[in-house]
């Protein structure tokens, strides 16, 4: 299994995020992402998980955010300032949060999109299209409906398609769950373990589902209000007993009933 | 000193029109000041100022300037001269607007500071009727007359003469408004086509003008039965038609054209130094043309002023006075080298407005220049006068004002 | 998982008390796509009534049929026994509905406590004429509701944020915003469109809390779609299960949970 | 009689309409690939034109700048140049502009809100107007690129033998026509069915998505705006061999407005159909209900016209449908 | 750190609502007003109330009006100029018609029928959104210029179609006509500017305003949530246009004094009231006067610069000018696209901050 120290495909190096010219979201956030390995980015709302990824693929221009110091590398080259188009060309694709789905385009104009930096001809992206389509047969169902009249999940499913579809050596996923049912989540996951494995394709994937994330990715980051508190490998952090109350929401006896946990208390923090 | 502000339009919709004018204005002024040092010894000096043909700047404009001893304003521009009235009357300065703005304003006892000789739209209308009157023999019963205009206050000034006129003389009156700018004229002509009256008026201004000529010509409407006002009987108006613009006619109250001895003078001292108002492109051009001949009429009335003040520096009342004694007869235009370039002008303390005299022009498209078809003529003073006497009293009466003499 | 007493507490409140709302035959199609079919169930004084089932089921179409976002071409709507006629959304929620949405629907442009405060709109009556003036009526009924929204906001924790705009915050945080807002009109029922998607099992306990405090303090009924099953099984007091359109199954979390027609088409495995 | 006066106002209307629509479609290619209402479509087809002129005339760009800075008198190079290779640099000028639109405008609103776009359109047409007349003079251009122009006798002679009335037909409007439908073709043919055409549309709906997916903004916009150039470029021939090159072609985007409403802004088929549509109204109602009313009736005419129509489809005929969910 | 909020509590919920919760701001806005009301009358000129002042304010007037709607109530209008000459030609009518009524009221009633012509135009907003509505509203501004230029009975038959105010008084000073001094036309301004100002203030902060913004940034949630759209957003139409008829009617009768419908209120007008709330800043009063001053102060200026100082032919100083502001626009979007008022915001969050960066 590939660990943090070998080989990093993508590296983050000490990056600080700033919003507007004032507001400070990361204050020096550092990952290795190491070539075929699946790594989690996890930590509650607000945490800086999208921000993270938005600074690796470049989005955060057109927020108004910048990143001020660090660096992130891709293969040992800095990739601040380039065109997220061209990052994409690389081989880096990210699955944005809240689906992005273009609403007027059909389901299957969507994935055609996805397919939009590829230039080897027009039979290899239909082979990837039933690939995608085999994958999520309702997207199938649906492919000449407007991805704008689609469920949730149903755009959700269409946007990882959609990431499929440019044939990428590198995914950064934005809460692939969110919005999926159970029987989907671990689904998507099988998907993910799947392309992993048989493709060789790197993620990186920021979630809120702890439980799923850790049960499939090699290594894990928690983040907190913009800092790396706590990384190492998945078993190793599924038995830490921070995560387990926190993340996991086990206690001692096992899982315990959300109807219990009424009384206020004040979490811990790694940080103060 | 003496300030005669120039208040122009170089740009917008009717960039194209007011250059020309300004042009003729300004290079006048330069050739007195070259030549003659000026008028009486004083040199003019024509700060310009762009309206862009816009009532808020022209206000911006005036404000500007008036604060520098500004004598009189002429700004071309209706609107911008309906703003300036109550204006120029508090702040006592003169207001010429030679062929537009206010026509009532002929009636000096109640517009003390406007003058708007030599001719106003009442009269453009009154003539080019008495032309039409001419062309058919002097009958125009059961005749048709459609008038095509500028769908604004310009534009509507003529109607109601037009409508008395045509009760006199019996024809009939289609009006046509189109809005401006008027690139598409298409169902005004076809109209015109369905109606086939015997003649068409125009009063159109900047690109309104060129498409209704070419519309004109697209319906075979005969051109010489077209007659625009002075303001649609422009170079810029016919060019772009080409061939099909030959034979159109117009009202003009100036010469066209450099046949006149002043241009010796104007190349020597003005063009060929190069202090022509952008380089002189536009040298004897109709708007040219008319922009100098409002400021010969100026520069008479100041010296007019000048010997009535008994001092060369004399200020705006004194030229006002100077307006209302001025007198320009033909022997005084060839003195100043414009033989038959304007109607005779006679002034009074009541008449602001001159005689009212007009002439029509006609559009060679293949030698390209106007020619002038006829003599200068007099409207019909008749109907005017008392419509002049009833806009003139209505206004007296909103604003309070005696009249003076 | 540990069986909880509060389950078997919770049947009885279901079976027991009036019902509030009654949905009957409902079916509603979109050109070809039946999103409900011939759905009926209905909703009693008090309790918590989950909606589950996968991707594209019809949830939260059901959601907006209740509150008169759309229009169902068959079936009728009865509300405290009597046949609720044809009415625009701003009239049902003037009968004491408030909901959140699936994909957030806060006024981005506006502060934290203006949000909330929109939640009153149906409490604040002063004319246009004295809110130009202020001074007076338009100012105490201000404040007087001003009042009301801090206590929900000390309810949610969410004090600090109060002057933020809205578009800044991290998902969850906007969640909790949403929920204020709709507690904030003080609703007969409140319809929750998966409020913890996109939360860690932490969040997801404070937002069990709150659910659960306000279903236990001010009697609010509650409609709630969710897809983590833990949550669903744990507060609900009965449960509607739809699948494409159709409803599937029908009772307390136990027998859903039970239901071979459930497992197969949403479960996928018995759950734990 | 009457009907024959009629039917040749509607005719007439048609091709009034065709010539909005030339103007038109600027606008929906920019809309459809940016959501960018872009106010500067009428200042585009007005600068296009005035670079065409002074191309061919071979006069001296900024002259006027040139003479006012250092007191020389330089106007014209002497030389003209023929109307296919104006044609030519005038796109190629126009490819430029796209360029530097990119490059000084929208790259650095990436994002933004659509009435934030429309507001730096409207920054770019005022530039644009003020340079256009920097660079050629703010004269009455005359512009001929041989189209004909004209009545056509033929049409008039064959109606006339046909139904004992001769059309009047202008031959500029036949050409407009044909010019108008083979750029439609052609525009619907890209923008459905080829890999750019598809990614234009999706900029449309999500800049940051299409980021994401790897489309460069940069290259879509450029390429949008430079078709909308050409298209502006086409749009001010045919206006400027109608009326002259000057200020007011700049002011036929207003009776583009109507057709785009009623057409759809992201309809490349609606900008011709609801410019059928809106010529034929308004030169039927301004022929017989003009006359009862006062006249003068065209501008409004349109816009009430078109508001109608969508108060039946809110995104106007062929316009996608707006999509309203929660 | 002397520009701060530390150590300034609020102790009721009445004085966190207020306009300006920091108290240094609070003292800026008294000695500006005071300024502008007692110390500005005595050294206007006419050069300064014409050109530059008394149209600022109008224009400030009339942008109020258009970012309720636009910036609050998020409904694009281009029908602006024609609100804007119901407004003068109600002012002008109601003026010819009752002399006897105080011009005061006069400009108050023509907001008021501004308001319900606004209404009516308002309607199809129902049904229709986003730049399809403001498309929409040009139909309003082309059929009510038409209107006032066709009708006679608006212009009073005059030949020409022009209006022209007659002069009014107010406590014997003429506040319309020739003799209106500079200070009487300014004051009339100021007086309106600031009240409408402070009534848009409160609107917007109240119920109202939370329903118009509601509605503007998501029409569906704000109706399901219970915000009735038929009169939130016809209520943003006739408050809007209660303002813009009042910059109307002062435009015409205090400001110009002569006026006719296709030139003065043209569908120039009515971008330019846009931009000027795009620039400013959409959804803030603030910036409704900020655009308003950047709009009209900034050719003038640029104007003086090139034509007086540089002594530049003015046809080329008119492209310039056009050039520059053209592209000083795009410029300040480009750094900040909400306009001059969060510019002056996000300043003042710095200096809160300051002397740290975040
Ligand atoms: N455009 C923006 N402008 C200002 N602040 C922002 C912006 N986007 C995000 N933030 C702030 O940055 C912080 C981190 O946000 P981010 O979206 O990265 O969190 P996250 O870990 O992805 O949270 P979640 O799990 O809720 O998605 C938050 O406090 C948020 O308020
Ligand atoms: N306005 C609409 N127009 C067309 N189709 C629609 C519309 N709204 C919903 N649908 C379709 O109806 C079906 C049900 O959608 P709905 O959003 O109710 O699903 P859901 O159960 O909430 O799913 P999820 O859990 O993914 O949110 C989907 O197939 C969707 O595409
Ligand atoms: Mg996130
Ligand atoms: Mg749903």
């Amino acid at each position: 299994m590939p660990d943090a120290t070998q080989d990093p495909l993508l590296e983050v190096n000490n990056i600080e995020v700033i919003y507007n010219h004032v507001i400070l979201v990361l204050k020096g956030v550092s990952l290795s992402v190491p070539k075929g390995g699946i790594t989690a980015l996890l930590g509650g709302n607000g945490a800086g998980k999208t921000t993270t990824l938005k600074a690796i693929s470049n989005l955060l221009q057109s927020e108004r955010g910048e990143v001020t110091k660090g660096q992130i590398t891709y293969r040992g080259a800095p990739v601040q300032g380039m065109d997220p188009a061209a990052l994409v060309k690389q081989g880096v694709i990210q699955v944005m949060e809240g689906r992005h789905c273009f609403e007027h385009l059909t389901v299957e104009e969507n994935l055609l999109t996805g397919a939009y930096t590829r230039s080897d001809g027009r039979a290899a992206i239909a082979r990837d299209l039933e690939m995608v389509y085999s994958y999520f047969p309702r997207l199938k169902e649906r492919r000449k409906s407007q991805a704008g009249y689609t469920s949730g999940g149903e755009q959700q499913m269409c946007a990882m398609g959609r990431a499929l579809m440019s044939r990428p050596e590198t995914i950064l996923l934005d809460e692939p769950s969110m919005g999926l049912a159970p029987q989907l989540v671990e689904q998507i996951f099988e998907i993910v373990k799947a392309v992993n494995e048989g493709e060789g394709v790197t993620f990186l994937l920021a979630e809120q589902n702890t439980n799923v994330a850790l049960r499939y990715a090699h290594h894990g980051y928690i983040l907190e209000s913009g800092r790396v508190v706590m990384d190492g490998p998945a078993e190793a952090l599924r038995e830490n007993p921070d995560v387990k109350e926190f993340y996991l929401g086990m206690s001692e006896q096992g899982r315990k009933s959300f109807r219990d946990v009424r009384s206020y208390r004040r979490r811990k923090r790694w940080l103060a | 000193d003496l300030v005669v502000p120039n208040l122009s339009y170089r740009t917008g919709p009717y960039g194209a029109n007011g250059t020309q004018y300004a042009d003729g204005f300004n290079d006048y002024f330069t050739l007195l000041n070259e030549r003659d040092g000026g008028i009486g010894g004083e040199k003019i000096q024509t700060p310009e100022c762009e309206t862009a043909y816009n009532t808020e700047k022209g206000v911006e404009c005036y404000e500007a300037t008036k604060g520098s001893g500004a004598l009189v304003y002429n700004p071309l521009s209706t609107g911008i001269t309906y703003q300036l009235i109550p204006k120029v009357s508090a702040d006592k300065i003169v207001l010429y607007t030679p062929g537009y703005g206010r026509t009532s304003a002929k009636n000096g006892s109640v517009f003390e500071w406007v003058f708007n000789a030599p001719a106003n739209y009442w009269d453009g209308a009154s003539v080019a009727v008495k032309y039409l009157l001419d062309q058919s023999g002097g009958d125009l019963k059961g005749k048709k007359v459609a008038l095509v205009y500028h769908n604004s206050a310009y534009g509507k000034e003529p109607i109601r003469t037009l409508q008395d006129l045509s009760k006199k003389h019996g024809f009939t009156l289609t009006e046509l408004p189109i809005d401006p700018p008027g690139q598409e004229q298409k169902s005004q002509w076809l109209q015109i086509r369905r109606d086939k009256p015997d003649y068409v008026l125009m009063w159109g201004w900047g690109v309104m003008n060129q498409t209704a000529i070419q519309e004109a010509a697209n319906i075979r409407f005969p051109m010489e039965n077209f007659i625009g006002v002075w303001w649609s009987g422009s170079e810029v108006d016919v060019l772009p038609v080409g061939a099909a613009a030959h034979g159109y006619k117009s009202l003009t109250f100036n010469g066209v054209g450099t046949d006149y001895p002043v241009y010796a003078d104007m190349k020597k001292f003005v063009i060929e130094p190069g202090k022509a108002s952008q380089g002189g492109q536009f040298v004897g051009s109709a708007l040219y043309s008319r922009g100098m001949y409002a400021a010969v009429v100026i520069a008479e009335a100041i010296k007019k002023a000048q010997e009535l003040a008994g001092t060369p520096a004399i200020n705006a009342t004194q030229l006002r006075d100077g307006f209302e004694a001025l007198g320009i007869t033909p022997a005084r235009l060839t003195e100043i080298g414009l033989p038959d370039f304007g109607p005779e002008i006679k002034m009074s303390c009541d008449n602001h407005g001159g005689s009212g005299m007009a002439r029509i022009q006609q559009w060679d498209a293949n030698a390209k220049k106007w020619s002038l078809i006829t003599e200068f003529t007099e409207p019909d003073q008749e109907v005017l006068n008392p419509l002049i006497a009833a806009d003139s009293e209505a206004f007296a009466k909103e604003f309070n004002i005696t009249p003076r003499c | 998982m540990i069986a909880t007493p509060a389950a078997e507490f919770s049947t009885d409140k279901g079976a027991t008390r009036p019902v509030l709302m009654d949905l009957k035959n409902i079916t509603l199609r979109f050109g070809g796509v039946v999103a409900i079919k011939d759905i009926s169930f209905d909703i009693r004084e008090g309790e918590i009534r989950a909606i589950i089932g996968p991707n594209g089921a019809g949830k939260s179409s059901m959601l907006n049929v209740i509150s008169g976002f759309y229009v169902p071409q068959q079936g009728e709507i009865w509300f405290e026994g009597q046949k609720r006629p044809p009415m625009k959304p701003y009239q049902v929620a003037r009968l004491g509905l408030a909901r959140t949405f699936q994909n957030i629907a806060l006024f981005d442009g506006m502060s934290v406590l203006d949000n909330i405060m929109t939640g009153r709109l149906n409490k604040m009556k002063s004319s246009l004429f004295s809110q130009a003036l202020w001074w007076g009526p338009a100012e105490r009924e201000e404040v007087e509701n001003r009042a009301q929204v801090e206590k929900i906001i000390d309810f949610l924790e969410i004090q600090n944020i109060r002057k933020t705009p809205v578009g800044r915050l991290p998902y969850g945080l906007k969640k909790r915003v949403e929920l204020a807002r709709a507690l904030a009109a003080e609703p007969r029922i409140l319809l929750l469109d998966e409020p913890m998607a996109g939360m860690n099992v932490e969040e997801k306990e404070d937002m069990c809390r709150f659910i659960l405090d306000v279903n236990d303090e001010f009697g609010t009924t509650i409609v709630l779609i969710e897809h983590d099953m833990g949550v669903v099984m744990d507060l609900s007091d009965r449960v509607v299960v739809m699948d494409y359109g159709r409803k599937i199954g029908d009772g307390t979390p136990d027998e859903v949970r039970a239901n071979p027609e459930v497992i197969s088409a949403y479960l996928g495995v018995a759950h734990e | 009689m009457e009907f024959l006066y009629a039917s040749e106002v509607l005719v007439n209307g048609l091709m009034a309409g065709v010539m909005y629509s030339l103007v038109a479609l600027g606008f929906v290619l920019i809309y459809k690939a940016s959501g960018v209402f872009n106010y500067a479509q009428g200042v585009m087809a007005l600068f296009a034109a005035m670079t065409l002129v002074g191309i061919m005339e071979g006069r001296v760009p900024f002259a006027h700048l040139i003479n006012a800075a250092f007191g020389v008198h330089v106007d014209r190079f002497g030389w003209t140049v023929p109307a296919i290779f104006g044609i030519a640099l005038t796109a190629l000028i126009m490819v430029g502009l796209a360029i530097a639109v990119e490059k000084l405008v929208l790259k650095h609103l990436v994002g933004q809100e659509p009435i934030i776009l429309f507001m730096a359109t409207i920054g770019l047409a005022w530039f644009l107007e003020g340079l256009g007349d920097v660079m050629w003079g703010a004269d009455v251009k005359v512009l001929d690129v041989g189209l004909p122009q004209g009545i056509s006798d033929s049409i008039e002679t064959a109606t006339n033998n046909w139904l004992g009335y001769g059309f009047f037909i202008d031959r500029l409007d036949i050409w407009a026509t044909v010019i108008a439908a083979a750029l439609v073709a052609a525009l619907v043919g890209f923008s459905q069915y080829t890999k750019q055409g598809r990614a234009m549309r999706a900029v449309a709906d999500d800049h940051q998505a299409a980021l994401s997916v790897g489309i460069s903004l940069r290259f879509i916009w450029i390429m949008v705006w430079s078709i909308a150039g050409f298209v502006a470029l086409v749009a001010g021939i045919m206006w400027g061999t109608k009326s002259g090159v000057q200020f007011s072609l700049s002011l036929i985007a207003l009776k583009a407005l109507p057709v785009l409403m009623l057409g759809g802004f992201t309809s490349i088929p609606g900008a011709i159909v609801g410019g059928l549509i809106i010529g034929m109204g308004e030169k039927l109602f301004e022929y017989f209900i003009g006359p009862m009313v006062g006249g003068a009736t065209e501008n409004w005419f349109a816009y009430v016209l078109a508001l109608l129509f969508l108060v039946f489809r809110p995104q106007g005929l062929f316009g996608e449908r707006i999509i309203e969910r929660v | 750190m002397i520009y701060r909020e530390a150590g300034d509590f609020k102790t009721s919920y009445r004085d966190d609502g207020q306009t300006f919760p920091i108290r240094l701001d609070r003292w800026g806005y008294y000695a500006l007003l005071g300024v502008a009301f007692l110390v500005v009358p005595f050294v206007i000129d006419s050069y300064w109330a014409n050109a530059v002042l008394v149209p600022f304010l109008i224009y400030a007037i009339a942008a109020i009006g258009l970012n309720i709607l636009t910036g609050y109530a998020g409904q694009v209008s281009l029908g602006t100029g024609g609100f804007m000459a119901v407004g003068a030609y109600s002012v002008y009518k109601l003026m010819t018609a009752f002399p006897g009524v105080p011009i005061f009221v006069h400009i108050l009633l023509a907001g008021a029928i501004t308001a319900v012509v606004g209404m009516l135009f308002g309607l199809p907003s129902l049904r229709i959104k986003g730049f399809y509505l403001a498309v929409a509203t040009l139909a309003a501004q082309f059929f009510l210029v038409w209107l006032f230029n066709k009708v006679p009975w608006f212009y009073n038959y005059s030949a020409s179609g022009q209006i022209n105010a007659p002069e009014r008084t107010v406590f014997g000073w003429a506040v319309t006509g020739p003799a209106t001094s500079a200070p009487a036309k300014y004051l009339t301004c100021l007086v309106f500017a600031v009240v409408l100002a402070w009534i848009a203030r409160n609107l917007t902060r109240g119920m109202v305003g939370r329903k118009w913004m509601a509605i503007r940034d998501m029409d569906i949630a704000a109706e399901i949530i219970g915000v009735n759209p038929l009169t939130a957003k016809l209520s943003a139409f006739a408050v809007s246009s209660f303002f813009v008829g009042i910059a109307g009617a002062l435009l015409f009768s205090v400001y110009l004094g002569a006026a006719e419908a296709s030139e003065a209120f043209g569908i120039n007008k009515s971008f330019l009231v846009l931009f000027m709330i795009i620039i400013g800043g959409l959804g803030s009063i603030f910036g409704s006067f900020a655009g308003a001053a950047f709009l009209v102060l900034l050719p003038v200026l640029l104007k003086n610069l090139l034509v007086v100082r540089l002594g530049w032919p003015t046809d080329l100083a008119a492209h310039l000018e056009l050039m520059i502001v053209g592209g000083l626009i795009i410029f300040f979007l480009i750094v900040e696209p909400h306009g001059l008022a969060r510019l002056w915001r996000l300043t003042k969050e710095k200096l809160r901050l300051w002397p740290f960066p975040h």
